[in-house]
């Protein structure tokens, strides 16, 4: 088994160079996200009709975008893996899945959090609500799915698929509920936001992105690692026996 | 491969899967059962007053049907699976398509067949007006049980060779179905009020929508989920 | 199969699903689908409008508010400036209700000609805006009466 | 200011969720590079 040698040579020096890194890396995106967070408490007046409830929006809104965003990563994985088959698509489509899950669940719950004083309700049948809680069972669904199976070029094979179905579903999803007609507002962004509060936005939402970008890299490279000691016992397994 | 010949390929794997399903009676017998008893649970759940349930009659008929047919989909591989046949099919010359076009056309024909006895039995117990929007009825059945089983019979051929495949099935499935869900319920709902919205023919075609697009993507990728 | 015939095959069900989306986004179907009616639309059902569970949208009259606390009893009246509905609920208004804003109210229309409400919801707009002085809001909440779909 | 629970409720949300899901990132992290390094060097030795 030639294929498994050339990984093997890249971790025996990689990981401690490394090791320090992701650490370090996670204190920066974390430390960029508070700092974004108190320029948006020290820039944005309180609005008109929520007060300072509108403040709620420096992390909802952030989570929201890069969940989506995760989510395309996802599908350009899954695509991608049946392009080409090569492993490390299926490993960055499942790091990320890992990440919008978490990140959707985060968006829906603070959702709830600012619904509950302004629109009087936790939660309301609405097309943007519901589709996004669709998209984090169809999420769970595919994450079930790579939990269940066990033989990594059919977990692979499979999970694209389910991946790209589910991508396919949301906007037929979003259509079904949104004729209900919407009771959430428009998504908020920049341009529809006070000049107030748009920098405030901005800065979150870049310093979310480099959080979601830092985890995807980092559970990606974790995934990897693992797969390459997989890859070793088997071989030891099977030079054992021969 | 000619036309003609996998039209007929389609026809055998087909005819295959529902003779082996009349053999052995159980496992439609057993579907029909559940859907029925989901029914007068529904109908328990609701309690003895007949409006709330007339107005919910369209979702839990739609319910119904999905709770029950979901336990058809696994059992189109797993008799196979467990008799070795599957590979043996496999091993054809041609296309994988044809084997899914087969078990769909199957599972499309159980499905229907559960529907048309849990269907009047719904119209019993929740006193549904069943006869006057009847043509309407069935097409938004069909539209929407078409969908169901095309999406059923391709998550079943990964999840019918998993572990846990009783969880997996469902878990893969619903939140997939819920624009279908969504759709059907409220096609019923205008079918049987006569449509005094003007809402139905809106649904109606979204689950046509939706039915072809699944087709489409379903075609396209079976390759990747049968067989090895 | 063959590969040529096998390509086709790709090529239809990839058309199939991308001219099923554009007639999806494109084709208006669901235009005529509402998430509430507004209190002209409602009226413009006559004798449908009675007694049956809808939502309706519109803008809180201003100065017909009247709470009372200690029964939680919650009256006003919801306009879209050409029809005006009174409605009646019994639960405490959310934080952000007050004159003049869009609310959605959830419930039945009673024939006494009073919308008995189930809950309240309160729609604001996607414009948040920090407040200045002498600001009318109701031009604000033009477009929730006419109904906004994106 | 009115209504400040629930933007306590809000930002402590994402702290912890922050703070979790990145530890729990960085633990598996090192436990895949300790597997890894254990395979290499085993792996060196005949």
């Amino acid at each position: 088994m030639t294929h498994t040698m050339e990984p093997r040579v890249s971790t025996a020096t990689a990981p401690r160079a490394k090791g320090s890194a992701t650490l370090i890396g996670a204190l920066i995106v974390l430390a960029l996200v508070a700092a974004a967070q108190a320029f948006g408490f020290l820039t944005s007046p309180p609005d008109r009709d929520m007060g300072h409830l509108q403040k709620i929006m420096y992390v909802h809104v952030p989570a929201a975008w890069n969940a989506f965003l995760a989510f395309v990563v996802v599908l350009a994985g899954s695509v991608m893996y049946l392009w080409k088959r090569e492993e490390k698509w299926d490993l960055l489509a499942a790091s990320a899945a890992e990440v919008a899950a978490v990140l959707t669940a985060l968006t829906i719950a603070l959702g709830s959090i600012w619904g509950r004083p302004t629109w009087g309700v936790w939660w309301t049948w609405d097309p943007r609500l519901t589709s996004t809680a669709i998209l984090l069972v169809i999420i769970v669904g595919y994450l079930a799915l790579r939990s269940f199976v066990d033989e990594p070029e059919r977990r692979a094979r499979w999970s694209a698929v389910v991946g790209i179905l589910g991508a396919l579903n949301v906007p037929i999803v979003y259509m079904s509920v949104r004729w209900w007609r919407t009771l959430h507002q428009p998504q908020s962004s920049p341009s529809t936001v006070d000049p107030a509060y748009a920098w405030g936005l901005r800065l979150n939402a870049i310093a979310f992105l480099l959080v979601m970008i830092w985890l995807v890299r980092a559970r990606y490279r974790a995934a990897r690692l693992e797969r390459i000691s997989e890859l070793a016992a088997e071989r030891e397994a099977l030079g054992g026996r021969g | 491969m000619t036309a003609r010949l996998a039209l007929s390929r389609v026809m055998a794997v087909a005819w295959k899967d529902l003779t082996t399903e009349r053999r052995s009676k159980a496992g439609f017998n057993g579907v029909v059962f559940m859907a029925a008893i989901t029914l007068l649970m529904f109908g328990f759940a609701l309690g003895p007053d007949p409006a709330p349930i007339r107005t919910a009659a369209a979702g839990l008929l739609w319910l119904t049907v999905l709770l029950s047919g979901v336990l058809a989909f696994n059992r189109s591989y797993e008799l196979e699976i467990e008799a070795g046949a599957l590979d043996a099919l496999l091993l054809y010359p041609g296309g994988r398509w044809p084997i899914f076009a087969g078990k769909l056309l199957a599972n499309l024909a159980f499905v229907l067949l559960v529907e048309a006895i849990t269907v009047p039995i719904a119209g019993v117990l929740y006193d549904l007006p069943l006869l006057t929007p009847l043509p309407g009825l069935v097409g938004v059945l069909f539209l929407g049980t078409v969908g169901f089983v095309t999406l059923g019979t391709y998550y079943a051929a990964m999840a019918s060779r998993v572990r846990a495949r009783e969880v997996l099935l469902p878990l893969l499935l619903f939140p997939m179905l819920v624009p279908l869900l969504v759709a059907a319920v409220g096609a019923t709902k205008a079918v049987l009020a006569g449509d005094p919205m003007g809402y139905g023919s809106a649904w109606i075609r979204l689950l046509a929508a939706f039915d072809i697009v699944f087709l489409a993507a379903t075609f396209m990728t079976f390759d990747y989920v049968i067989g090895e | 199969m063959s590969k040529r015939g096998r390509r086709v095959g790709m090529a239809i069900a990839a058309a199939a699903i991308l001219g099923t989306f554009a007639y999806l986004v494109y084709g208006g179907i669901g235009e005529n689908l509402v998430y509430f009616l507004t209190p002209e639309e409602l009226m413009a059902r006559g004798d449908r409008a009675y007694d049956v569970p809808v939502r309706l949208g519109g803008q809180v009259v201003p100065g017909s508010v009247v709470w009372n606390a200690q029964a939680v009893d919650l009256r006003f009246a919801i306009t879209d400036g050409a029809k005006t509905v009174p409605v009646h609920s019994s639960g405490a208004p959310p934080q952000m209700f007050r004159d003049g804003i869009g609310v959605v109210v959830e419930g039945r229309y009673h024939r006494a000609g009073v919308f008995e409400s189930t809950s309240v919801m309160v729609k604001h707009s996607n414009e948040y805006r920090a407040p200045k002085h002498g600001e009318k809001p109701a031009e604000m909440y033009r477009s929730l009466t006419t109904g906004s779909e994106e | 200011m009115p209504g400040e629970q629930y933007i306590y409720a809000a930002y402590g949300l994402t702290w912890v969720v922050l703070i979790v899901f990145t530890t729990t990132t960085l633990r598996r992290v090192r436990r895949a590079e300790r597997a890894a390094r254990a395979v290499a060097l085993s792996g060196e030795t005949p």
